[in-house]
């Protein structure tokens, strides 16, 4: 067993653990916390799979910012004198089975089929690469979506402080 | 005038909606009338000028009146209009009955312009469904009626007139979608060139060319576009056991739209049989055709039941359309000579008989308010001529020789005998049955002792005498010199004759 | 470990992002189950980057897995911001009790 | 000829206009001119065609006895492709007499009835009616085509059906009017197979359809050797066309109108249900005896069912109180005479039956109507008695046909009815002889029956009554006398050989009717003298034996009820003779049977027929609507709370597949991704397993 | 490196909605632009847009497989453009929405234009990705704009909610496809599917199925149409007429690029796949829309199984079922808005119960004639255009032999014609009681509703126009 095999199953577990308390907690907050640390062991993973940028994208946008914004959001959007935000779900055994026969099929599928593979994944810096990328190939995406950061920016300020009925 | 006097003829009665709308609304009712009679006016020269000795029907150079214009050429889709042997009667029935009817709306006092306007563009569009030569203007035609006649029987109709307005337009939009997926279907699978041509493609056909297509959803597809179309036609028919929405459409429309209901709108289904269904599948008409005589007698007997059980005068005259339609059915079915001469007299015939016995009733409807059979009795010393007149139409409907609906009915049944001998006399029942219910009804209404209540009953005024009167003629003219009519169509509809039965 | 291995826990961390979706009622937590889903796809992209061939560039990937994250900052801004507006209105965010359209 | 041609085409017309004029004006012209007026109007048209009718058969008895038929072919009718009939009159021997006995005693009864239906507010409409039928039943002996005939044939049945229910504030009697009707459709429905058997054929065989006699006489032998449904053709045919004559001439089982229609006025019955429009059917048969003739196995059943028809309804007869059932009864059993004569190929002899039943028949309704009349009304037996000598002309005409129709040696019926009933016995049917024969003495016991009820004895009704009952006016008693003196009279018309006779009458027919027995194609047995000897000597003894048969059971009339009423009522005291009367009384419950065999399981089928198509055809075809509602409640997703739906009413079948979908719509999110998800994971598991 | 700006050239009128979006959010905060009327701006931009799409010309692939211009595209971008300017049209009559911000709200619009304008020339995934945000984003925001209708917010709620769900999925389906082919680009995903093993695969099909989940969402397709109902019911009228459009033809425009280059072989799967989602689409469309009461909700739910019945010609998968699309989709947009129209030339105050609608004809004959004109071209009954637009779906699929679809599709519009029948029968039929809401006549209204129906029926009679304006299309050429 390899090093980096031992990391992806300490991630495995990791990720898996947090995203089962996110997924199952009664409490937004601990929740909302938690999913700080799905958001870092995909991080891991991202590392593992040779993407070193995106991984730092990862920890800084997604950890960084949208994670924040949601406990900003929970707090917000609660009552928050009280520490304790419910995030209760409802029918529950359900739900469980059904996302559960859903990853099910999803696997069958996965075993199903043959994947093309490549001889050996490379690991080594892409920073660079993906830099010529974004402003090569990927540049009109990467211009497009600035549009729609300003529209989301704007548009939520918008709608947040939208006069009072009249 | 005379090279566009189909699309005159069709389009005068729209030419009316402007000006009605332009007047006061009492006046609403003379437009229209002008409307229908100056439609009728300028249709005369149709019937001087048509040649009876050409058959029509799958030759396209031998259409009369023929008017054909590019209209979405992409598509092949013509403005083509011509009439044969076969739609000339019907269009002077509409015509006709257009005027009647009108008389018949005298006492419309709700919205008349909306309903006059209604009126004149359901004329319009009868008119079209008669002379149009191409499927899809043929389609549309038929379609437009559905609205004005929603409208028609939805706001000026009886109690139940929503249910009935919408079971009627439910019913006769699911077999016009069938219809029109036919028709698409027949389009693109046309032996030959593509074409929505009815004339062509039954030019085509009798000179042996087949619809070919794969299979539709397992069952081979002539077979599948015949039916579907012959349910599309047959609900207009109406055939059991699509017939149900007839009754609750006579019962709450007005007068005069079940006078047009059961005069014209009737016969469209079966004039699609004669035109469309039928001749363009000769092979699957003649395994299809047991079934076909199948339903004609079911149709007959089963109508005239239950016109015996029925306590409303209009629902015993809507089931017996259900029962007289399944006559023409049977000699359309039979396909011989006499059977299909016979049923397109009978369309002929049942248009103006049942559209005066509508009339009759409504007359009644008019004065008592109500139409149970059992709620009048010993009319006929009070009303004298309304009884008169209502003896006739009932007659007349019993198929009494001497007056028009005998020579019909003794046509298809002899044409039918020649081919299916013990279905014509379980037909021939269908008749005992009929004098049974329209004698029963008229002995309740008319005779026994006087309902107190209608003592002072007024007979028959002067503008229901004028929208009888004719009716009555022709009922007695028909009956005694049929051919008067049947020269029209004979030719065409014996060419039909050979192209069922090779 | 291999590609599949990857997408075992991509299809776990879907079906558990699934299972908040379907099940929380605070909608906050409706969103968190989308970003599980956002990550769960990222990560896809991410492992067939890295372990199958890519007809572009090999990276092509990882530029998406860039642009998920990206999008998902987008998305989130605006969801919390109409959760807002709405904690506004109603007081509360609980998805089971925003329930006047319906039909 | 030329004479014969205007006459033929005016004769039916002439009525017809006098209903038109009637019809129309006929309430304006009673109140203006009164009702004489009307009456003289009605009268003249039959009376003028009375004129032309003899002075045609005049013009016919100049010519050449083979040349005596005139065809008058006015226009084309129907006419499709093959198919064509005109409108065509035939006047042949045959139809003279027809007419002669149509115009004849239509022209007597119509004048009766303008005392008869004096007073009556509708008066204008009766003559309106009756010469409506006048003109139809002149068409039908005038048709030179089965379709005219056919024409005439429902016309007829109309005015029945009109006359019938003259007086119809009377629902009872209106519905007399109605069974008629549709009972004669019933028998027309055998008469339109006929005719359809025939266009099928010939259709079949010849270029052109035809329905008219002559060509169909000459089509008779190729048509003979055609089967169908393993039946000779002409066969067939006959039965079909003798089911529309059982309808119109009251045989068994479609007899059952005809005693009812005798709610109709007194006139009506006399004319139509008795003289002229009830023999149509023997009329039809005698026109078309040339396909009788090739059909020997009809004829007989022809001949059974009227034997047959001829006892029975003379057996009802005997136990009858209305004085007019009597007779009803009385013309169904006659026409079953008539009927045997024909099925035994005495076409002659029944025809000749025709016409004397037409005299002493309509004498014998006229005179009862006159004392029904003079008794206000009253037409039970049992309220009567001793009129003679209020009424003594109608008393005496009344007896005089008696006589005719009891065959009493010298009278019309007589000479008719002895030779149906020799006919059957040497054609061979000694049965049907026999059932004849015994009807033939119940018919004079029955007869003298109601002479001796009415006629003889004490009055029975109340006093009031009798005094106001007098001899009727001479507009109602002269036609009686005259029809009574036919009744008398006419048989010596057809005096049969072995009385020293000529058979005059069944010769002028010869060339157009030929008996059986006088065809080119039968094989006469040679007689030796000895035999022909012998044979005369049976036709004395079949005479002589008739006739005492029928003077005895007079006499037992006579005893049973003037000369002894108390054995009489000593024998009905009994307990089996009390069971037939009843029996006889209620006409053997035929009405009952029909009713319970027919007309009750119709009602029935009918009303479950209209529940049928309102619940299960309606039904059915919104039978998915009805499926959604069943797993709708299953699945508890029925919302009765939503009833008021926006098309509420309006198709609720698709409404309710709408609302089954209704959890989807909850408003929660969640609820509409898990469905969505479950969607999603329900089709690609579907797809997955179809496409492995 | 390689010079990109001159590909600017080649999307003009995306340069300058982008513009028209920076003007439009930035130029609120200077003092002097502030006093610009907003909405002739808008106009003039979408006027210029318009041309300028008209003035290009041929067919190009750019920005390194990104994008590739056509006629379609441009054709589509000037539908979108007119729908827009349409919209702004409507907003002004429209108390809904807080005329305040105008200049955000103008901005949104434009961002979702833009982002529609992509999704018409997009044939790489991610750019499809982005663009579908690019339009669903401000769609979020401007269905929570309603001030008149206080669920306004919660709906809007529901659409982030869901349309996040159904971006995860696609992404998820995406993630898939990319893997299975390695590439992002249309044509080499199709080439890359192209392995026999593959066609027809659980996977294969699982990943196409997720990856059309965006479309899906955009064009309100089962299972992804749940939104749509609270959506178009809560949101600003114009914005629902706007919603219940522009992406619908944006979405398939992308579809049936998307589609476009698929193999023969391919074919009957996707076919099959296609066609059960049309017909899904329709049938829940329909049946959901019979018990609905709320007008608003109703047009809403019709729009699904009209998506539906688009989809019919995109099950096709060919040229003639592309056309009938086309074809359907002027119809479908001259409808819909003069049906919305309609709705805000009659409702004041959030009164969209049917109830309020009772006997309308009484008081506006006209507009209710206008409306019932829309109403029966929605049925598809001729007369009028809807029914050519069916016309054409029904031909392309039984040319193809889709004879399942055909029927349901048959059966479908027979169904629908029950709740719309329905409409007219209370707004003709009843009587009008104190419920109906009083109207004030607005000439300018009334003439833009007369634009939207007397097409309606002069295409129904004669629609040779059409047919030759979706000859012109050249599709990807």
């Amino acid at each position: 067993m390899h090093v980096p095999d031992l990391f992806f199953m300490f991630f495995t577990i990791f990720v898996l653990v947090t995203a089962s308390i996110v997924a199952f907690s009664s409490n937004m907050l601990h929740s909302a916390f938690t999913l700080f640390f799905v958001l870092f062991g995909m991080a891991g993973f991202y590392v593992l799979l040779g993407g070193d940028f995106v991984a730092m994208v990862q920890l800084m946008v997604y950890a960084g910012g949208v994670n924040v914004l949601l406990i900003f959001g929970t707090m917000l959007t609660g009552d928050i004198a009280k520490p304790e935000i419910s995030n209760l779900s409802f029918q529950g055994i359900l739900t469980f089975f059904s996302g559960v026969s859903f990853m099910a099929v999803l696997l069958t599928v996965f075993e199903k089929t043959e994947w093309t593979l490549l001889e050996k994944g490379v690991r080594e810096p892409t920073t660079a690469e993906l830099g010529k990328l974004l402003l090569k190939d990927y540049i009109l995406p990467f211009e497009v979506i600035s549009f729609l950061l300003l529209a989301a920016m704007v548009g939520s300020v918008l709608i947040v402080l939208q006069r009072e009925k009249d | 005038m005379l090279s566009h006097i189909l699309t005159w003829v069709v389009f005068l009665p729209l030419l009316g909606i402007p000006v009605l709308f332009a007047l006061p609304k009492d006046k609403a009712k003379w437009v229209t009338l002008a409307a229908t009679i100056a439609d009728f006016i300028i249709a005369i020269p149709i019937f001087i000028g048509f040649n009876k000795s050409i058959p029509g029907v799958s030759n396209p150079n031998q259409m009369q009146f023929v008017e054909k214009f590019d209209w979405i050429p992409s598509l092949g889709v013509q403005y083509y209009m011509g009439i044969d042997g076969l739609s000339v009667t019907m269009i002077l029935l509409t015509l006709l009955i257009g005027v009647l009817a009108t008389l018949a709306s005298w006492n419309i006092n709700k919205f008349e312009r909306g309903y006059f306007s209604m009126f004149l563009l359901l004329q319009a569009a009868m008119l079209g469904v008669f002379v149009a030569l191409d499927l899809i203007l043929f389609f549309i035609f038929w379609e437009v009626m559905l609205f004005p006649m929603y409208f028609l029987i939805g706001v000026w109709g009886g109690p139940r007139r929503v249910y009935a307005a919408i079971k009627f337009f439910l019913y006769t939009l699911f077999g016009g979608v069938g219809m029109l997926l036919s028709f698409i279907a027949m389009w693109y699978f046309t032996p030959g060139e593509r074409t929505f041509d009815m004339i062509e493609m039954l030019a085509r056909v009798s000179a042996g060319g087949v619809f070919e297509g794969p299979d539709i959803l397992g069952m081979p597809f002539a077979k599948v576009i015949f039916v579907v179309l012959f349910v599309g036609f047959a609900i207009k028919v109406p055939i059991f056991p699509f017939h149900t929405w007839l009754p609750d459409a006579h019962v709450e429309a007005p007068t005069a739209i079940s006078v047009i209901l059961a005069g014209v709108l009737l016969k469209m289904g079966t004039y699609g049989f004669l035109r469309i269904n039928f001749p363009m599948f000769p092979e699957v008409f003649a395994w299809f055709r047991d079934f076909l005589i199948a339903l004609a007698v079911i149709n007959i007997v089963y109508g005239a039941l239950c016109a015996l059980a029925q306590k409303d005068l209009k629902k015993m005259i809507a089931y017996s359309s259900i029962s007289h339609m399944g006559f023409i059915l049977l000699g359309i079915g039979a396909a011989t000579t006499q059977g299909i001469n016979g049923a397109m007299l009978q369309m002929f015939n049942h248009g103006t008989i049942t559209a005066m016995l509508f009339l009759l009733v409504g007359v009644i409807y008019d004065r008592a308010h109500h139409r149970e059979i059992n709620g009048f009795g010993g009319l006929a010393s009070v009303v004298p001529i309304f009884a008169t007149l209502t003896s006739f139409a009932f007659m007349a409907g019993i198929g009494l020789p001497g007056l028009s609906g005998f020579v019909s009915e003794l046509l298809i049944l002899a044409g039918s005998f020649k081919e299916y001998q013990v279905a014509t006399i379980l037909a021939g029942l269908g008749i005992i049955l009929g004098a049974g219910y329209m004698l029963w009804s008229y002995q309740r209404v008319f005779f026994g002792p006087l309902n107190e209540k209608y003592k002072d009953l007024s007979d028959v005024n002067i503008i229901e005498v004028f929208s009888l009167a004719p009716l009555l003629v022709i009922i007695v003219y028909l009956g005694i010199f049929p051919n008067a009519v049947i020269q029209y169509f004979e030719v065409s509809l014996n060419h039909i004759s050979r192209l069922l039965l090779p | 470990m291999g590609l599949s291995a990857y997408l075992m826990v991509s299809a776990g961390l879907f079906a558990l992002g699934m299972i908040m979706f379907i099940s929380k009622k605070n909608t906050i937590g409706i969103l968190m189950g989308v970003e599980l889903v956002l990550n769960s796809a990222a990560l896809n992209f991410m492992a067939f980057s890295y372990f199958t061939p890519s007809k572009g560039n090999q990276l092509d990937g990882q530029i998406f897995a860039i642009f998920i994250i990206l999008l998902a900052a987008a998305e989130a801004v605006v969801a919390l911001g109409i959760a807002i507006a709405a904690y506004k209105e109603y007081n509360h965010v609980q998805a089971d009790e925003l329930i006047s359209l319906k039909g | 000829m030329d004479f014969i041609q205007t006459s033929i085409t005016i004769i039916p017309f002439l009525p017809l206009l006098g209903a038109l004029v009637l019809g129309l004006f006929g309430k304006k012209i009673q109140a203006a001119l009164g009702e004489n007026m009307t009456g003289i109007i009605g009268c003249a048209t039959p009376v003028i065609a009375a004129v032309l009718a003899f002075s045609s058969f005049f013009v016919l008895l100049g010519m050449e006895p083979e040349q005596r038929i005139v065809r008058v072919t006015m226009a084309t009718w129907v006419s499709v492709a093959e198919f064509s009939v005109d409108w065509a009159f035939r006047y042949d021997t045959l139809t003279s007499m027809m007419l002669m006995i149509i115009t004849g005693v239509g022209s007597l009864i119509h004048i009766y009835s303008m005392g008869y239906m004096h007073k009556d507010e509708s008066f204008w409409r009766f003559f309106a009616y009756i010469n409506l039928f006048l003109s139809a039943m002149l068409m039908l002996v005038l048709g030179d085509n089965l379709l005219i005939m056919f024409l005439g044939w429902e016309g007829v049945g109309l005015c029945s059906y009109l006359l019938i229910g003259f007086w119809f504030s009377n629902y009872d009697f209106a519905t007399a009017g109605k069974k008629a009707f549709i009972v004669n459709r019933i028998g027309d429905l055998g008469f339109i197979v006929g005719m359809f058997l025939l266009v099928l054929y010939s259709s079949l065989n010849f270029d052109i359809v035809t329905l008219s006699f002559g060509e169909l006489e000459e089509r008779a032998l190729t048509l003979s050797q055609f089967t169908i449904w393993n039946w000779p053709l002409l066969e067939v045919v006959s039965i079909c066309f003798f089911i529309g004559a059982m309808g119109k001439s009251a045989q068994i089982p479609l007899y059952i109108w005809l005693p009812d229609a005798m709610a109709g006025p007194t006139p009506v019955s006399a004319l139509i249900h008795a003289a002229t429009m009830v023999t149509a059917g023997v009329y039809m048969i005698g026109r078309m005896f040339f396909i009788y003739s090739l059909a020997p196995e009809a004829m007989e059943f022809i001949a059974l069912i009227g034997a047959l028809t001829c006892f029975f309804a003379a057996t009802v007869g005997m136990a009858q109180m209305d004085i007019k059932k009597v007779l009803a009864y009385s013309t169904v059993s006659q026409l079953g005479y008539m009927f045997l004569g024909m099925g035994v190929g005495s076409f002659s002899y029944g025809l000749f039956h025709l016409l004397t039943h037409a005299a002493f028949k309509a004498c014998l309704f006229m005179a009862a109507g006159s004392i029904i009349v003079a008794l206000h009304h009253e037409q039970d037996m049992r309220k009567m008695g001793g009129v003679l000598k209020k009424m003594p002309i109608t008393g005496y005409s009344f007896i005089a046909a008696t006589f005719a129709i009891m065959g009493f040696p010298g009278t019309s019926g007589f000479f008719s009815k002895d030779e149906i009933l020799e006919g059957a016995f040497l054609s061979g049917h000694p049965i049907l002889w026999a059932l004849g024969f015994v009807a033939a003495g119940i018919t004079s016991f029955y007869m003298w029956r109601a002479v001796f009820m009415t006629f003889y004895g004490e009055y029975r009704g109340d006093e009031e009554t009798w005094d106001h009952c007098h001899e009727q006016p001479k507009r109602t008693v002269v036609p009686i006398a005259i029809l009574a003196i036919a009744a008398l009279l006419l048989g010596f018309l057809n005096v049969p050989d072995y009385l020293g006779g000529s058979e005059l009458f069944s010769h002028y027919l010869e060339p157009f009717v030929v008996n059986l027995n006088h065809q080119a194609n039968y094989v006469a047995p040679v007689l030796t003298e000895a035999e022909h000897h012998r044979h005369e000597m049976l036709e004395w003894g079949l005479m002589i034996g008739t006739v005492s048969w029928s003077l005895f059971t007079a006499f037992l009339a006579w005893f049973l009820y003037i000369k002894s009423p108390q054995t009489r009522e000593k024998i009905m005291a009994g307990s089996s003779p009390q069971a037939l009367f009843t029996l006889l009384a209620n006409k053997y419950y035929v009405d009952e049977l029909y009713d319970t065999v027919v007309v009750e399981p119709l009602g029935k089928l009918y009303r479950f027929l209209a529940k049928f198509d309102q619940k299960v055809v309606d039904g059915a075809v919104n039978g998915a609507g009805h499926l959604g509602r069943i797993f709708g409640q299953l699945a508890g997703l029925f919302d009765a709370k939503i009833v008021d739906g926006m098309v509420n009413e309006t198709a609720w079948f698709t409404q309710i597949a709408g609302r089954g979908m209704s959890v989807l719509q909850s408003g929660r999110i969640q609820a509409l991704v898990g469905s969505s998800l479950l969607l999603i994971s329900g089709v690609a598991t579907l797809l997955m397993l179809y496409l492995d | 490196m390689i010079n990109t700006l001159p590909y600017l050239s080649l999307i003009p009128a995306h340069v300058l909605i982008a513009l028209a979006i920076l003007f439009f959010f930035v130029a609120k905060a200077i003092p002097g632009i502030k006093k610009i009327p907003q909405a002739p701006v808008f106009y003039l931009v979408l006027l210029g847009a318009f041309l300028l799409e008209g003035m290009q010309d041929g067919s190009e692939v750019i920005f390194f497989d990104m994008l590739r211009v056509d006629s379609f595209s441009r054709t589509m971008n000037q539908v979108l453009l007119v729908i827009t300017a349409a919209t702004l049209f409507l907003l002004h009559y429209s108390d809904e929405m807080d005329k305040e911000y105008n200049w955000e709200n103008y901005g949104l619009l434009s961002t979702l234009l833009l982002g529609m304008m992509f999704m018409t020339c997009s044939i790489h995934l991610l750019m499809v990705v982005i663009a579908i945000e690019l339009v669903s984003l401000p769609s979020y925001l401007l269905v929570g704009m309603n001030r008149k209708d206080p669920a306004s917010k919660e709906a809007s709620l529901k659409y982030v909610l869901f349309g996040s769900f159904a971006t995860g999925i696609m992404l998820y389906g995406m993630s898939l496809l990319f893997g299975l082919t390695g590439s992002l680009v249309f044509s080499d995903i199709w080439k890359g599917l192209l392995k026999v093993e593959l066609i027809n695969s659980p996977i294969y099909i699982l990943a196409l199925f997720m990856s059309f989940a965006g479309i899906a969402f955009k064009i309100a397709a089962v299972p992804f149409h749940f939104w749509c109902p609270d959506a178009y019911q809560a949101a600003p009228t114009p914005v629902t007429a706007f919603l219940s459009t522009a992406p619908k033809v944006a979405g398939l425009a992308l579809f049936m690029r998307l589609l476009d280059e698929h193999f023969s072989i391919q074919a009957s799967g996707l076919m099959e796949m296609i066609a059960i989602i049309s017909m899904l689409t329709m049938t829940l469309g329909n049946l959901a829309a019979l018990k609905q009461t709320n007008l608003k909700r109703l047009i809403a739910y019709s729009s699904i199984s009209h998506a539906g019945f688009l989809l019919m010609g995109v099950a096709t998968l060919d040229e003639v079922g592309r056309q009938a699309v086309y074809f359907y989709i002027p119809i479908y947009i001259l409808m819909n808005f003069g049906a919305f129209t309609a709705l805000i030339y009659m409702v004041k105050d959030n009164k969209f119960d049917i109830s309020n609608f009772k006997g309308m004809i009484r008081t506006q004959p006209m507009l209710v004639t206008f409306f019932a004109i829309c109403i029966f071209s929605l049925v598809g009954v001729p007369p009028f255009a809807g029914f050519i637009g069916k016309f054409y779906l029904f031909k392309a699929a039984i040319a193809k032999g889709l004879w399942l679809l055909v029927v349901v599709a048959g059966v479908n519009s027979v169904i629908a014609l029950v709740y719309y029948v329905g409409i007219l029968k209370v707004m003709i039929i009843d009587e009008p009681d104190h419920q109906t809401l009083q109207v004030k006549s607005n000439p300018i209204l009334m003439g833009a509703l007369a634009i939207c129906s007397v097409p309606l029926v002069f295409f129904g009679l004669y629609w040779q126009p059409i047919v030759v304006w979706t000859q012109s299309i050249l599709l990807f050429r």
